[in-house]
């Protein structure tokens, strides 16, 4: 089972499980404390410069949009990024806080390609992109969610993909296939936006998974914003309804609106303008600049950003919710 | 009867949807497949079986999908899960086809999203993979949709992204890649491509309404094979039209 | 990556990615089609002599003995399972209709050791015991699931489960991580119990699960049985909540009470009275064959059975229930 | 004030149960583990944080389970999932403590619940590991219950199913088990036992009410280390005694 082939590209946060087991054993609480705090608390206490982070699901779906920004409004900079992102990547590579990519896909999906990727990578303003497959970087987490070294998996073989990442190819030892062994991936900080979380932590996701399981199981530190704060004797009467449970929470944030100008499966929908508003005015510098200007810099916190948006577009994004019907 | 007018988008779109088979399973990545999707569900693939990347399979597609995990790529759906399962259904051999889009395109079908240029230094840094690169690996049969001309029709893609046929005859499986997989088809703005069951290499199928070979040539920077009996492709019919605008795309996103 | 250490167990059920592939691609529909059917139809239409088989969760917890007893019923022999079991795979010892076991755990849990397996396993009748961890043995089914050739852990390292397993030891490529590959697992054929499932076999499952998602992603034909048949609008109204699509599975069997006497998180506990029975009864051969031919051969189906057990018995069950409080 | 009596499992699940250490993460086995988890969330663990095998995590132990994956291992809990997230858990290190039983016990707290006799010929065929091997390989401490006689405490257990110490310092880390774990005590019918921390063999630590120091050795099949001071175990008080006999285990199904 020798290794036929190695990708060139940086292993941007090397994997040391045996580190892992250490920081969940002494890091880690097992208690039920509360770990409710301010989005400025969680990102002052938990988000440093040059930390390895990551943000689930995407900016319009389920993404902690609030916390993105508080990001960018405390200056955190040299973020090292496991990117699959559209809005809220976007807006950090627009204020420039990113030096290092694991990249899978960062662009605006119905808008096409980011002009603030490209400003960012061409400028060469990010340092590196290392290349992924949305599989592999979802994989990648799995692997350290399962506190194993790496997977296997048939992606990115025969092509640049597998030549630009950090995978190894090796032949299976049972059967002889060829598979790409992907090195388990841990985030110093991860940030996941959920339906509802008791103050513990204790977390349920509505609609579409996303990659939430396995990110929340492959990160050092990990902030939650909710959409609301539910009593623990609600979590514990539906206890098959905890994908993320408390202990491996570090900060729980309330956050109403959390994913807007995305959207929230069966509470809200997409506010189009929204999107389009940054889709128009990031396809320069200045736009974004003024961009953030107006909704990060400009703004103490959340709860300012939603007195700006205004309740009407907030109904209206709630009329367009998904339902069950 | 009146002539309709269409676009070329319009038409690519119609073709691409003719192409769904009914009662099969279908990855569907951002963009012009969606609408292709959609618009195969309610005409000729009333029972496709969509997937979607971040976890929706088997949604009713009532409304356009602007991103891969939006509510709509799990609305009615039969299942609603995480981008692992999804792929590694793939993985596993359940998803049959898969489509998908492009900067450039090489005669073997390999695609190319990452970038223009070098890699560490490049002119145009593009999105990325997203899953475009397991969707080429692991579906069954991709078919590729992209605007035709002949700087995204190449003779060698800048960044080999999406494995097409790689190098050519037998290079997937060399390379790892599961036995009878790769792709089957491009729709682009001029016409429909198979591929040479020997060569591997890109072949032309049958021609959009008013385009000639000598169009599609020039519009291609590699040497196409060009059969001895090239097809038409018949254009949108009325109600196909009416779908698309109305139904499908009526905030006009895309055509 | 060389191999370090081989277990010198029997790979029961070799596994073939490729092969898997070409099942999953040709042998099942994409269609919503209708897979109702008795428990007589189902397992005369896929069980088969000599097969490769598995039961999921444990013969006390959601799992399919109506199917179980009809495995019995209809006289399948020389069967190949994967095992971990409480009354289902007992029951199935005790018919003599185990051949090789990729063995876990067999035992009766709070009553103990069983008395089938020791008559079965020492008198030779079951031919081969290889062994494996509950973890290796729900990994190697994850790793069908996955669709790939093997998956890493660090369980049974050092230890004679390793030398006894199909496992080899490896080392990381990535960190030189000392880790043990766990080969695939397909089953031929799975059984699992559920909730509730729709004509076509999506499937909703309450309280643990077991290794119903890995099972079920891990075998050429699934047979569902299920508490409830709902409408396939109740299953589009909850897609979050379907954890078996209908494409994986072949055949759906409507079997109230299927678990009992065991239980049914949600709608039913244990009966006690009717576990221990077979406790006492199983452990002299005789004992077990009058217990069989009470309750297996000596009725035509699972309604018969739930007759033989009265309404009585199984309303006491309902009382036992675990209630959401 | 009059004397309790008591049985030597009674007096055993006692002394299982003060070693829980309160708010932590436990893997709690079959049988007597579960019991000594319920009357150590009873008394002096109450933040203890019970995991079960097949998914049950943080449950309220309000009656006794029969099975690791009844709904009373996730009654009120606070989550329910499936055995890979469980055994995942333990294997990233989040996992303080598992709870064993096992018919055999050997000088290295290597336990044994496969075969006694040869493999392929064996005279008595145990159930198997289950989640044993698992537990002793990921969890941080491991704690084992037993029945104490010589039967039982081997110098060498007939199939090595779950790692104590193996065969000694630094055996575990050399196989590729996780630094920083291994057995930390044996609570037997008899003692409790620990480990010498250089030899890694196992020691008596304190001795049952009533119970000598010869009577142990003359059960242990081989040569436990025998410190200068041994300690003496407390009885059942009371109060442990209520609970187990009317709130814990009212059915009798274990003492």
């Amino acid at each position: 089972m020798q290794v036929l082939e190695s990708g060139i590209g940086e292993l941007i946060q090397p994997f040391d499980l045996d580190e892992f087991r250490e920081w969940n054993r002494t890091k880690k609480t097992r208690k039920l404390v509360d770990k409710r705090m301010t989005e400025q608390e969680a990102i002052r206490q938990f988000v440093y410069d040059g930390c390895y982070i990551g943000t689930e699901l995407y900016g319009t779906v389920r993404c902690p949009m609030s916390l993105a920004r508080e990001v960018v409004r405390q200056g955190r900079k040299n973020l090292r990024v496991c990117g699959q992102g559209v809005l809220e990547l976007d807006l950090w590579l627009a204020a420039g806080i990113i030096k290092k990519l694991d990249i899978t896909y960062i662009g605006l999906e119905v808008y096409g390609t980011t002009a603030a990727l490209r400003r960012a990578v061409e400028s060469g303003q990010v340092e590196t992109c290392v290349e992924w497959s949305n599989g592999s970087i979802s994989w990648r987490m799995k692997a350290a969610a399962m506190g194993v070294p790496f997977l296997p998996t048939r992606s990115m073989l025969g092509t640049d993909m597998l030549k630009y990442s950090a995978a190894k190819v090796v032949e299976d030892p049972f059967t002889g296939t060829k598979v790409a062994l992907l090195p388990a991936l841990v985030l110093d900080v991860a940030l996941i936006h959920v339906h509802r979380a008791d103050k513990h932590g204790n977390c349920q996701i509505e609609g579409i998974s996303g990659f939430a399981l396995e990110m929340s199981r492959a990160c050092k530190r990990l902030i939650i914003s909710a959409e609301e704060i539910i009593p623990t004797e609600e979590i514990r009467k539906y206890p098959d309804r905890t994908v993320i449970p408390y202990y491996l929470v570090d900060a729980v944030v309330h956050a109403p609106y959390g994913s807007y100008p995305g959207e929230m499966a069966y509470m809200y929908g997409r506010d189009e303008p929204g999107i389009k508003e940054w889709v128009e005015m990031s396809k320069t510098a200045e736009g974004a600049k003024e961009y953030l200007d107006k909704y990060v810099y400009g703004l103490k916190n959340h709860a300012e950003y939603l007195k700006l948006i205004g309740d009407e577009r907030l109904q209206q994004a709630v009329e367009l919710r998904e339902k069950r019907e | 009867m009146t002539e309709q007018t269409y676009s070329k988008t319009e038409l690519m779109i119609c073709v691409a949807a003719r192409l769904f088979e009914d009662g099969t399973t279908c990855f569907i990545g951002t963009g012009i497949p969606m609408l292709a999707a959609m618009l195969a569900s309610k005409t000729t693939a009333p029972n496709l079986v969509p997937v979607f990347e971040f976890g929706g399979t088997g949604a009713i597609l009532e409304e356009l999908p602007r991103a891969v995990g939006e509510a709509r790529t799990f609305h009615k759906g039969i299942s609603a899960l995480g981008i692992c399962d999804t792929m590694e259904t793939a993985q596993r051999g359940f998803i049959d086809y898969g489509f998908l889009g492009g900067a450039q395109i090489d005669p073997y079908g390999n695609l190319n999203s990452v970038t223009i240029g070098e890699h560490d230094h490049p002119k145009v840094r593009l999105p990325g993979s997203g899953g475009g690169n397991d969707v080429g690996s692991h579906c069954w049969q991709t078919i590729a949709i992209m605007q035709h001309d002949a700087r995204r029709f190449v003779p060698k893609v800048d960044f080999l992204t999406t494995p097409g046929f790689l190098t050519g005859p037998g290079a997937r499986v060399a390379a790892g890649l599961p036995p009878g997989t790769g792709p089957i088809a491009v729709v682009s703005t001029l016409a429909l491509m198979d591929y040479h069951p020997e060569s591997c290499r890109m072949r032309l199928k049958s021609l959009h309404p008013g385009v000639t070979v000598e169009e599609v040539v020039a519009n291609t920077g590699f040497e196409l094979v060009i059969p001895d009996k090239v097809g038409a492709n018949a254009p949108p019919s009325a109600e196909e039209l009416r779908l698309l605008r109305d139904e499908i795309d009526p905030e006009k996103l895309y055509i």
